[in-house]
Order: C-alpha cells, then structure tokens, then sequence
C-alpha cells in the first residue's frame, strides 16, 4: 500500500476524487464551509485578521466575513481564550486560534479550569461549544520555548476532546467534526504539516472522532503515530518493506475519544508494537497508549511496545541537536528491527 | 486601612425606586443573609461539605447590582455567590439543595457552593479560580454585541482578583470592542487574609481600569440604593453606547473568607465600625423613613422570608441523593463510553455522531 | 510489617527516635530549619505571613524571621512564581508557595517555559534553584476546580524536579533536599495528609530524591502508590493480608528522577503489579509507572499491571459522587484481587 | 494610526553625556545596525535557522537605555534582543556563533536568536514568550532589594507584550514592594501585524502603570539621548528610592515581525516617516554638530565595526557544531542519567547528592 494513497476509515467517500491541497488550505477550507453554514462561528485569534494568521491559516477569511466574524485579538491569549469560552456558553461557536501550542499554556487555566469542567460542574445546565486550534511540534530550531508538543497535557484533562490531524484530509474532516461538536475541541495542528499536499472530502465529507486510521496495512508490526510522527512512521515502513517488513502504521487522530479498539486489533494481529510521538517521554502519549495495549493485548505481545519519542530535555536550538532530539525515521526503524528481533540490514 | 478612614467615594444622585421595587429588594436582601446565616448552621452541622464562603454583609452590592438590571442580563460571579443567584430568582430549595449535594440541587449536585448556576435566569455561574470567570463575563457580552441582542453583561469579582493578571486582559478587549459589560469589583478590603493596602499598589482599585481608557468610579457598597443607581447608569452606557465600565464597591465581610477562617487577623474595631453601617439596618431606616414599608409590614416579610429558608433547608434535606451510576453524566454532550467512571476509550462499532451543531 | 512503622530507605536513621509531628509540621520544621542555615532562603506566597498559609503550614516563620524573608503576594501567581524564578536566577533560593496546585494552572507558562529551561536554553549559565510547594489532591467536597492532582503534568516536564512526600518525615526530608537542590522543584503536597502524624529526622536528615521507600514487603504482589495514596494502598494490603495476601507497597516519592530500580526489582519478585493514583487516567502516571515497567519487566510479568486511577471525570462536589470517583481501599484490594487470579474472600 | 500626528512625549531636560560616552554610544548604536543587517544576510543564506526578529530602527532605545545603567545592573529582554547583549558589551563573535547555533555561541548554540544570555555582563537574557520575562526581571530587582546590593533592573517588553496578564500583576508588586526596576516599554507600534490603536484600548500604553500609582512616561525612542536622559532618572529614583517606574518608549522597527514576514500590512509611507527620523542619522548630527566625532572619526568607526562584524561573521562560521553527544548537558544542575537523550530514571546505586546547596 503506497503511503500517499488516502488513508482507510477517513469517512465520506462518495465524493469524486478533488485536486490535492495543502493542510493549511484545508484548515483554511473547513473553517470558511463551517462559517458560511453556520452564523454563530466565528474566528478569533492574534492577526488572524489583517496578517491573515502567523502560519496563513485564515487566508482571506476577513475578507470574506469582515471584522465581526474575524477578530484580531490583543496578545492576551488567557482573556480572549476566556472570552471564546463564554461565548460558545452563550451559543455561538468560537473557533480560537491560539498563534501556537506554546502560547496556550498561558492559557491554560481558562481551558483546563473552565472549558473543560463548565457543562461538568453546571449538571449540564451549559455547553462549551468552542475549537482551540493551535499548532505545534517542533522542527524548524525554534528552541526550548517555541517547541512544544502538550497533546498528552491535553489528552489527560477529561471534559476535552482532542484531535490532532495529519493529513490534509483529515485536517479538514477533522476541523469540521470539532466545529460541529458540542464540546471543546482541543485541536492540535502540525507547524511541520501546513505545507504538505493532498486530497481533501467536500463539504459534508466529515471524519468522526474516535476512529483511527490504518495509514498502510502490514503482518509484521503495528506502527503508531500521530500528526506530523505519521509521515516519520510511513518513511521507516517504506525502508522496511525494502528489507522485507510489512509494518502497519495506524493513526489514531484523535485522543478523546481514542479508538483502541483498532490500534489494538492490529497489536493482536502482529504481536508487536512500536509507537511513535514528538513529546517527552514521561507521562506522554506513548506511555499512555503503550499501557492501554498492554492492557488490551497482554497474552499476544511477543516483545514488549517500544516508544519513540522526543528526547528528555528542553528542545535546543542548533540544527544538530534539534535533529537528534526528535524521532526520525531511522529510529523508528531502528525500534522496529528490535522488537521483531531482527539487526538492521538482516533478511526477511 | 482604608476602612478607617472616611472612604473616598463618588456617589451620585440617586433617583428611587419604585416602592415595588424598594420591597423587593429588601426581601431579596433579607434572603440572602437569613439563607446564608442558615448554611452556616447546616455547615457547622456536617449537611455541607467543601468551603462555604459566606457574603454576609455584601447584600447591598448584591442586590443593589442585580436589581438594575433585566432577567436576561447575563451575569458571571465567584464562589462566593448564593447571594447572585437569590438575587437573579433562583430557587431557595434548589440552591440549598446544592449547598447538601443532592440531586435537586440547582447542579444536581455537582457543582456545591463555589459553581452554582442557573441559565435558565441567565446566571452564568460562580467560579473557584480567582479572576478566572471574569474573561467568561467579557465573553457573554461579546455574544451579545454578535448577536444584537441588548444584553448587558454584569461580571462580578474581588479586590483580591483584581490582582489577576487575567482582569487587565479583559478590561482592554472590553473597551478595545466596546463591549456591553459592567466589571463589578466588590472591594469587601481583603483577600482572605491580606487587606487591600498589602495587596495593591493603590488602594483606588477602579483606577487599573481608567489606565484602558474605561470609565471607572468608586461607590459606597453599603448602601444598596447608591450601588444601584451607578449600575443602572453603567448598563445603560453599556446597553445604549456599548461603553463598558468598572464600578469599584466599597463594603465589607462580616466572616472570616470561609467557615474555616477562624478570622483573627481583622481587628474587632474594625469589624464593629463596618457593622455599624450594616446595609440591611440602613436600607429599613430609608423604608421606613419614607413610608415605603410600615414596621408590621418588614416584620411579616422577614417571618415569610424565615419560612422560606426553613422550607429551603427541609426541601434540601429531604432530596435524594444523586445516584452515583450518573457520576460521569455531563462530562460530555454525547458519552461515547458506558464506564460508569468516564472513560476516553471509545468502544468499537459504528462512529458516533458529529455533536448538536446546528 | 505495620503500616505505622517508620519506611525502609528514608535515609538518615543515626538520630533517636523522635516524637511524632504532623505532615504540616514537619513541613514547616524544614523551611525552618533551611531558613535558619541559609540566608538566601525565604518563603512567598498568597497569605503566608500573617495569616501563616492557608493550610497553616508556614505557621510561626513570619513572627521567627520577618517580612523580609516571609513575603506575602498578592493574588498573582503566574507574577509571583516568576518573581521567585527571576530570584533564583539571581542566587537567591526561594521557597513559594502556591496555595494549592489548582492555582497553579495560572503560573503555568512561569514553570514551563522560564523555570524549567532557564538552565538549558542559555547553556548552562544560569540555576534556577526555586522551589514551588503545591498542595494537591481531593476528598473534601471541594468540586472540579479546586481537586487536581496534576502530577502527570509535571513530571511530563525536563527540566523540573518533581517530588510527592507521603510521610511526615519524607516531607520534612524531600524539602530540605528541595530546597538545597539547585534545580526547580515542583513539590507536591497532599492536603489531605496534612493531619498525618509521624517521626520526622533531625536537621540533617535528608531524603535523597530518585530513591523509593518501600513502605511494606510482602511476596504476592507489588503495589505502587504515592502522596496520600500511599495510605490507601496501605489499608488494602492490611485488609488483604488478612485474607493471607502479603503486598509490597512502594512509594516512588519522587517522579524526576524516578527510582525505577525499586520499583521493577520487587516486580521481578512478584511478578503482579497494581499502581495506585489518584490523578486521571489517561497519560497519568500510573499509566507512565506501568509502560516503565512493562518494559523493565516484561518477561516477568504474570498479569497485566491494575492501575487504579480517579474517574475519567471532573471532580464532583457531591460526597458520594466524590467518593466513588476517588480511589478507595476497596479498588485497590479488588485490583490485586484481580491480578492474583484470586476472588474477593478467596482463600490464602 | 499615532504614527501619523506627532507623538504626544514629555521629553525631560537630557544632560549631555561625556564625549567618551557619547563616542561609545555612537558606536555601540552602529554595530547593533551592522550586526543585524549582517544576520538577515546569513538568514538568507541558511546559516541561521529558527525566527530571526531583527530591532534595526530601536538603536536608540536599546543603546539609550543600556547605556544609563551601571554595567552590574541586571537586563531581562525579549527575543528581539542582539542589541541588548552588544549594548551591554557581550562579544559579538559569539553572539553570531549562538545564531548560527554553534559551540562557541554565547549559550552554546541551545538558545539561537531568542534566547541570548550573557551572565557574566548580568544580561538575563532574551525570551519567547511575550511578556514571560517581565516578572522575571521583577524578580532580580526582588533580589537586589532583599541582598542591598544596590542594583536597579530593566526589563524591556514590546507595546504587543504590554497586553499580557502578567505585566499588570508585576506592575502591582513592583509598586507595592517598591522594588528597584525601570519597565522598559519598547513601543514599535505594532505586535506582529497588529497597531497599537487595534490592541490596545488606550495608545498611551504608559497611563496602565498610573493604575498602580507608578510614575511613568513617555520618551521619543528615536532619540537615545532623551532616552538615556529618561532612564537614568528612572534607574536614580530605583536606586536611590526603591522607585519603580514605567518608560514608554515611542519607536519603530523597519523590518518585519520576523524574518518570515513579508510586512505587508504596514503602509510605504508610513515607513518613510519614521525612517526620516533615523536614530542613528539623528546623532550622527548631535555629534558631528556639537563637536563630538568629526565625520573623519565617524567613518573611522564605521570601518572598523565593519570589520568587528566581518569577524564575528567569520568566527561563527569557522567554529565548531556542538556535539551531539551533549545534547542532555545542563538539562539539570547534577544529572543522574548518562543517557546522551536524557532520562527520569535514577540509575541504580547509591544516591544522588542532593545539590550544590550552601
Ligand atoms: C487563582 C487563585 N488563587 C488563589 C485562590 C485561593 N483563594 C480563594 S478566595 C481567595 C481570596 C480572594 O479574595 P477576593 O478576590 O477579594 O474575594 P473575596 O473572597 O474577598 O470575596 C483566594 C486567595 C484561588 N481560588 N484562585
Ligand atoms: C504569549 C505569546 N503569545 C504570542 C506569541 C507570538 N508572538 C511573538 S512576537 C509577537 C508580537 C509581540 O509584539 P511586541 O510585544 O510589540 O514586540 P515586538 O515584536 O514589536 O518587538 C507575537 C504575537 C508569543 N511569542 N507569546
Ligand atoms: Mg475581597
Ligand atoms: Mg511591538
């Protein structure tokens, strides 16, 4: 299975085949259908306005909607997240862009303390209707504070729901989803993606949450990764199948709800397990899905789940070190050839 | 301290009520201190659990800011807000009920004294994080002034939270978008422990807000008339000229910040010299002084209002408790999951729906 | 082995024996006694001084060493922390307090971004020796927004150290470590041990951080636990050991650095494993403590490891509701049940 | 748009600095200029990656400013700050080795352009987080209060940043524990794309600092002598009085936000207004018309930074990448792990010390 082919279980379908756009552009697409189908949403953000976005991702949308549904904000990220969260309790459907991930944790009481526990602490008296994009990972030698990966501060917090798409499929199928839904939507984008091309569903073409995707199909080990890892993970399966491994790469795309149910299916069927993630390793979300499939599929593992993730320290800034901080596709190969039990190079 | 001094304060000719209206607002007071004197008693007896922090003492901010506005005003508060949701016609027996964790409470239990709600009386709700609803309140009226619909947002919040950086945030969008929204600052001259002149810079709190270019000012938090006539005046330049404002209310809390606060750090002079000026005491002389309620008349209301809370309290005790099957009720519109506890793993078979959106 | 006896490893054990202190006290004795031997040690935070905490654990320090030294803030945490951390850049050594760990959501970008990178990000030039006590945890009715236990949070971060005393003397012991320690330390308390009486060592008696107590032996099966959780653990193996069930009961204590060691070593012994937490369950540290040990003892493991977490839920103001979210003897008595292959009441 | 009337700036009688301290002035100006049009060039050519945030324009206010403090007096800045690490005297060699993310670099290549630190020159450094470093510099003037060291801190901040949260809460403390610190308010008029009049509710972003009773001000940043002037008088009230004050300095940068940004947003003409008033242009003529440098002496000294920068230019790319192996080096103080990834798992054996405590 090729690795650019569109990825199994991403709902729609009936759909002719559109012209291949870029992740940006799909964000960008799901938020203009939303906003012209549904009066109450609207974007608010740092210049998502005039600038058009720090990454472009709200191109043209002023122009297309004016200032009453595209807000430039002050650099206020705790207020105006604050504000988007007692709007979408009075009904409308914020979309907020936080500029990145990095900038959210000045945020995060607002998400955390109210977003999340409002419809809980209320007895449902209230929704919290509101997106919070943001984009992170690292990559481009932005150092320690501009790196951040916080998909598993954001998977623990129950009262969210998180996704984090990798595909400009899913990143408009996804978007969409989240806009629609009556919770907050924690909505983690790849800085390292928004460049990346291909095929988009239409208007209606709406990915679920909680449904994995299989990225490529394989016997031989279940490959986990999510957002930009996803490409990292279908790089190292391509080397692999060089050598004769069949991996299966599965996305899960979105944390809660998180579909264990297929990542465990293929563990049972390959009895073996690498996951891939750009966070830390402590309390990640490696760890998290590592213990849910040894939980899962405890008789079937015939190694133990090796992880893949971004090394234990503050992301550094020189080219080299950045590089050998985050996982590549050599080190997802590497921590496949070991749980199959293989040296690198070794036959099929 | 500035309590020992005269305060600084700006009042402004304050045109009366309609005597209705005058009544009603002593009843409203008189509820809230008879049902607060009453949770301090369930308290004390182990019916409540958590903190109980109790605004005896504050009624005239209480009131005299809620009774300015309209029911569909949107207000936003802190965890010190039985007295707002009284006040906004919430259901004695139904926040009592809260106050016990039961399943009748105005939260089903969920939420205790710090989250009380009631949307159906547009109260937005109180909040346990300092300074942390306040941006929620700028939000409301931003949902207004997107919608049109001439509400005016009325957001609640301490001296102490005036130090959350999160409030200077919020004054500047408010005025930035000209939203239609009173920051309502009730100065009671301490947080917990720690009065106004050890917190803040300048003790003049309502000042922060004219740094943003917002109309701000000082009123006597004693003296419910005064506080709403300058809240009256404030929603209407919110309402008619989306002119955002602070109204700073200078008053004072006759109980240590919480049942647990055995209160020693205020001195007793101080206490007495405030309770002197107890806004319930005062508001009867002006009912009284000007003919709108008879001492029989003040008398009957405060037996009926006594009936009241003891209903309150007998409704409360009586209620259920909340089934325990329901803990993860409401974490989510749509629950994937059937775990009684709540779980992220969504179960296997076919996708879930997308959510309610339109 | 007794539950009330004093743990294995917690260091010192030259002193006699001494009278049994609070957890609040022992506490306090250590900033004390730190104070005393460092002049560059002081005490800030909400309350502190006169009102002598909230919790009343810097009780008498104001009266003993002034205002200089014991410094009462406005409520201004993210302000605050990074007051303290730009103090510590500069030589000083800070303890500040954060009146529980809910409040420090809004000092968050302070630990993150400034206190846990400072050293790192401008190579080495600069310590960061602050340490930011933070009591935790649930029980009280106290609702969803006053009951987190957001240690997973914390350990996902390199950079911090994280420590979580369980007894009167590792409080007073793992403080003075802090609080001697050149890095940022985010120490956990736990409000509902404050009460908890016990020995505590002399005024050189530290505990050394990355060193597990273990707390109980026993052969059947490991149970991991800290804070206050320590104590519920305890009561299910007193109850399981009435039914002949011997656990071992450790207490990691600290979570960077983490004494896996321990930990694994009597999992090889008992070849089950429950962990007791009483933050969420999803990327919580539970699920960090069992892929650690499902990788260090895969080939030893008879059972999958029971975690026994809160609910997947914001915490409920109801004493009920509450209760049944929080993990309770009986579920960690019905976890090692479960792991053992045993039924409730089953036979030795 | 107040780019467009004249600046409303109370300018304050500047005494002239020395001519040495003028010369160094001049020159210190210069080499932050040639320094960073250098940076944008080996921007282009990939030698340095990440964000690269360029001040060229804000000479004056960066060399003012720096200028007017003494050399052990503690700096906090944001990532737009090479200029404060040349000001304060770091090398310039290794300041370009850090962009280019080399060993020699000033934090040995794991800061890159934003995050400058130079200790030794008590430079605290540059961050990325808007506002994040404010309190900080709070802190180091804490510090120097609580040891009487005598020290003053300056923490620069953007007008963008003057709408963080945390700003407000340093200004409370700051003004409550009259702590020795001048905010250094670097008003460029724009956050990313966005002018100050669409941030900010009031243009006179200094009036916030009123609010908590702080004397503060604004300062033409163009002009580094009344900068200096200006800071100076501030550093005297923080030294002598434990004064904290507020300097807003009215300036422009003539790049974009970054080197990303194609700045499309500003106007043409509004870029050529504020380059007629070229900092560096501007006291040029100071000197040359008060007999302080001849224009021999001035293109001297052009020469000569020409070269400093040619050399720092050539020392960076001559000088050796950090090793991998020292990817997890300074993570802690006394790491427990030999992982070259780094690690949270204590190794077995005996304990840890506990730290270089006392
Ligand atoms: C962010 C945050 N920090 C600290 C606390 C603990 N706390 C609860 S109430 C309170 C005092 C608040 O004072 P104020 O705003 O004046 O309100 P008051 O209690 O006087 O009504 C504090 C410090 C909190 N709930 N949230
Ligand atoms: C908390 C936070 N939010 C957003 C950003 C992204 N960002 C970086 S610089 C900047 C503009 C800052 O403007 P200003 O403070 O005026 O400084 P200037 O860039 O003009 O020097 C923004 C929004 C950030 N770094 N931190
Ligand atoms: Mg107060
Ligand atoms: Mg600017």
């Amino acid at each position: 299975m090729s690795t650019t082919a569109p990825a199994k279980g991403q709902g729609g379908g009936s759909a002719p085949p559109r012209k291949a756009i870029s992740y940006r552009e799909a964000l960008t697409q799901a938020m203009r259908e939303e906003m012209e189908r549904d009066e109450r949403v609207f974007v608010m953000g740092e210049d998502v306005g005039r600038f058009e976005g720090a990454f472009k991702v709200t191109r043209g949308l002023l122009r297309e909607f004016g200032e009453r549904r595209v807000v430039d904000t002050p650099i206020s990220e705790a207020g105006f997240v604050g504000i988007g969260i007692g709007a979408a309790m009075s009904g409308l459907r914020p979309i907020v862009e936080l500029m990145t991930v990095n900038f959210s944790i000045v945020a995060m009481d607002q998400i955390v303390n109210n977003a999340s526990k409002v419809r809980y602490m209320f007895g449902g008296q209230v929704a919290c209707p509101v997106v919070l994009r943001m984009p992170g990972g690292a990559g481009h030698q932005l150092a320690a504070q501009h790196s951040h990966s916080l998909d598993a501060w954001y998977a623990h917090v129950p009262g969210l729901k998180v996704a984090a798409p990798a595909t400009p499929y899913d990143a408009k199928g996804l978007l969409k989803t989240a806009i629609r839904d009556d919770d907050p939507v924690v909505f983690l984008e790849s800085e390292g993606l928004y460049a990346k091309k291909g095929p988009v569903g239409g208007p209606d073409d709406l990915v679920p949450f909680g449904r994995a995707a299989v990225r490529r199909s394989g016997r031989d080990c279940t490959v986990i990764a999510h957002s930009r890892m996803v490409w990292v993970a279908l790089a190292a399966a391509d080397a692999l199948a060089r050598e004769g491994v069949e991996c299966e790469v599965i996305d899960p795309r979105t944390f809660r709800p998180l579909d264990l149910e297929t990542l465990a299916g293929s563990v049972r069927r390959t009895s073996r397990a690498v996951i891939v993630d750009e966070g830390w390793p402590e309390c990640g979300i490696a760890a998290n899905l590592a213990t849910h499939l040894y939980e899962a599929c405890f008789d079937w593992l015939d190694a133990p789940i090796a992880r893949v993730t971004s090394a234990d320290v503050p992301m550094p800034y020189a080219k080299n070190l950045e590089q050998a901080a985050l996982p590549a596709p050599a080190d997802v190969a590497a921590a496949v050839r070991r749980v199959i039990g293989r040296r690198p190079g070794g036959a099929a | 301290m500035s309590s020992g001094t005269a305060p600084r304060i700006a009042t402004s000719p304050s045109p009366r009520p309609e005597p209705d209206e005058m009544r009603a607002m002593f009843s409203s007071m008189w509820l809230i201190r008879r049902f607060e004197e009453r949770a301090a008693e369930e308290y004390m007896r182990g019916r409540i659990g958590g903190f109980l922090h109790l605004a005896i003492g504050e009624e005239a901010a209480v009131v005299g800011a809620i009774s300015a506005l309209r029911p569909t005003d949107p207000i936003t508060s802190t965890y010190r807000e039985h007295g707002h949701a009284l006040a906004r016609g919430s259901d004695p027996g139904r926040v009592m009920a809260e106050l016990f964790g039961r399943s009748t409470g105005i939260c089903g239990g969920r939420g205790g004294s710090m989250h009380l709600m009631d949307a159906e009386r547009h109260f937005y709700g109180g909040y346990g994080i300092v300074g942390g609803s306040v941006p929620l309140g700028v939000g409301l009226a931003f949902a207004s002034s997107y919608r049109g619909d001439g509400a005016v947002s009325l957001t609640m919040f301490g001296d102490g939270a005036a130090n959350q950086g999160v409030l200077a945030e919020s004054l500047n969008m408010a005025e930035l978008w000209r939203l239609p929204v009173i920051f309502l600052l009730l100065n009671n001259q301490y947080g917990m422990g720690t009065s106004v002149e050890r917190h803040s810079a300048d003790e003049d709190l309502y000042k922060r807000a004219e740094g943003y270019g917002m109309p701000a000012r000082k009123v006597d938090g004693m003296d419910v008339l005064a506080v709403r006539a300058a809240v009256a005046e404030a929603a209407r330049m919110a309402r008619e000229e989306g002119q955002p404002s602070m109204i700073e209310l200078l008053a004072y809390r006759y109980r240590g910040h919480s049942m647990s606060d055995p209160d020693t750090v205020r001195a007793a002079d101080e206490k007495e010299r405030w309770q002197a000026r107890d806004p319930i005491v005062m508001f009867e002389r002006v009912l009284l002084g000007e003919g709108v309620m008879t001492g029989e008349e003040i008398a009957a209301e405060r037996a009926r209002i006594e009936a009241v809370v003891e209903d309150a309290a007998a409704f409360a005790e009586q209620s259920p408790e909340v089934p325990v099957q329901e803990l993860a009720r409401d974490v989510y519109a749509n629950p994937w999951s059937d775990d009684p506890r709540g779980s992220a793993i969504m179960p296997p078979g076919p996708a879930a729906p997308a959510g309610g959106g339109a």
